[in-house]
């Protein structure tokens, strides 16, 4: 079980802020692949991964990433703080 | 170092006049205030989202990177979340230092990085609609000087 | 633009707050405090004398260069002169901009000027006697970079 | 009639913070080797005038500067204000 978390328009366009799933997906990248699989909302929001950041258990990361021991993955636009 | 993330207000000068207060070893402080601004008219509020647990995590490693390369004697940031009314402070950082270089450049370094390195989302809501601010090329370029 | 030269203390904090309040096309507000700070230690006071009527018009015309340059909302200067003691704001500035990048490098800019082109001289009177503090080349090297 | 004004350790070491003189000096440095033939205090005053600064009716001028018209001229060591 691993926990999705989206934030801003990512979160808008799926519909809910947080989610737990199951899955065996072994990096970021498989992970956008499966959920980019499950419904409109999904691929629209997962459209252009080049619009998006991830973090790993709160630490900013990358798409190539292993998912091996992560509890928590985010996803979200590129930040716009300050 | 005080690094605070809140969805109430502060006063940013109560805020500096408490972090300069009773340094004998500081020369210079420096402040920023960033404040909600109304980009193109018609604008009623910003509403800025954060990560929560993620977000104090990324702005102390910010500032932990600003203190092992100048010499600071103290740091400050606080930023806001939640609905903003135009004219409102969104966030404050403040550095203090024996010189002056070192603490502009400090306070420049934390501007930087907060802006596109802390999990901050800025949303205007407008009078004619809402919508997410977008990252701008120049805020990923300013990195580039570090 | 508010410019003054004066004898008696000021809040740092209470001109901060006056300066940026009720700004709506400001994002950005950057200060600067400069401290009497104990460089060598035994420091009991700094004694800072000026030159009264070239000094606020000399001021003056470091602000205009700034707003030449740059697109600021407003400036700010106070400057004190007279018996300082330790760990008491000496000056500020603060800046107004619609963007950061100009609030900072015009409050930089203005430091730089009004370290070495407004007439002002500090004297550091410590508990072994008194000198007057030597302008560096790193001060007149600073201008510079504008 | 010229009005001189002196600050900082120039002030201190001449002993006065201005005092009106009559010259027929044409430049500053026509004003400093006047100045510095006067007495011990001038001299020691004006020995090494790289050190100093001047400022012309209010305004930072050079050692060549004309005095023609002015009437208030300023010696002072390099400022640090700020």
């Amino acid at each position: 079980m691993i926990e999705i978390v989206y934030f801003a328009w990512v979160r808008e366009r799926i519909g809910l802020p947080r989610e737990r799933i199951e899955t065996g997906a072994a990096t970021v990248a498989d992970l956008v692949e499966e959920l980019r699989g499950r419904e409109e909302r999904y691929a629209a929001a997962f459209s252009d991964v080049s619009a998006l950041r991830v973090a790993l258990d709160q630490e900013l990361s990358e798409f190539e990433a292993s998912l091996s021991g992560v509890r928590e993955v985010a996803f979200f636009p590129p930040m716009t703080g300050g | 170092m005080k690094i605070s993330v809140q969805e109430g207000p502060f006063d940013a000068g109560a805020e500096l006049d408490a972090f300069s207060h009773g340094r004998h070893e500081v020369g210079a402080v420096v402040s920023f205030t960033g404040i909600v601004r109304d980009r193109e008219g018609g604008l009623v509020a910003m509403e800025i989202e954060h990560y929560p647990g993620m977000t104090e995590k990324a702005i102390a490693k910010i500032a932990e990177k600003a203190r092992a390369r100048w010499d600071l004697a103290d740091i400050l940031v606080i930023h806001r979340f939640g609905s903003l009314p135009l004219g409102q402070p969104i966030m404050m950082v403040a550095t203090a230092a024996a010189h002056r270089r070192a603490a502009f450049e400090a306070a420049e370094y934390l501007m930087d990085y907060l802006k596109s390195r802390a999990p901050f989302w800025k949303k205007e809501v407008t009078r004619s609609g809402e919508h997410w601010v977008e990252a701008t090329p120049e805020d990923e370029d300013a990195l580039s000087r570090w």
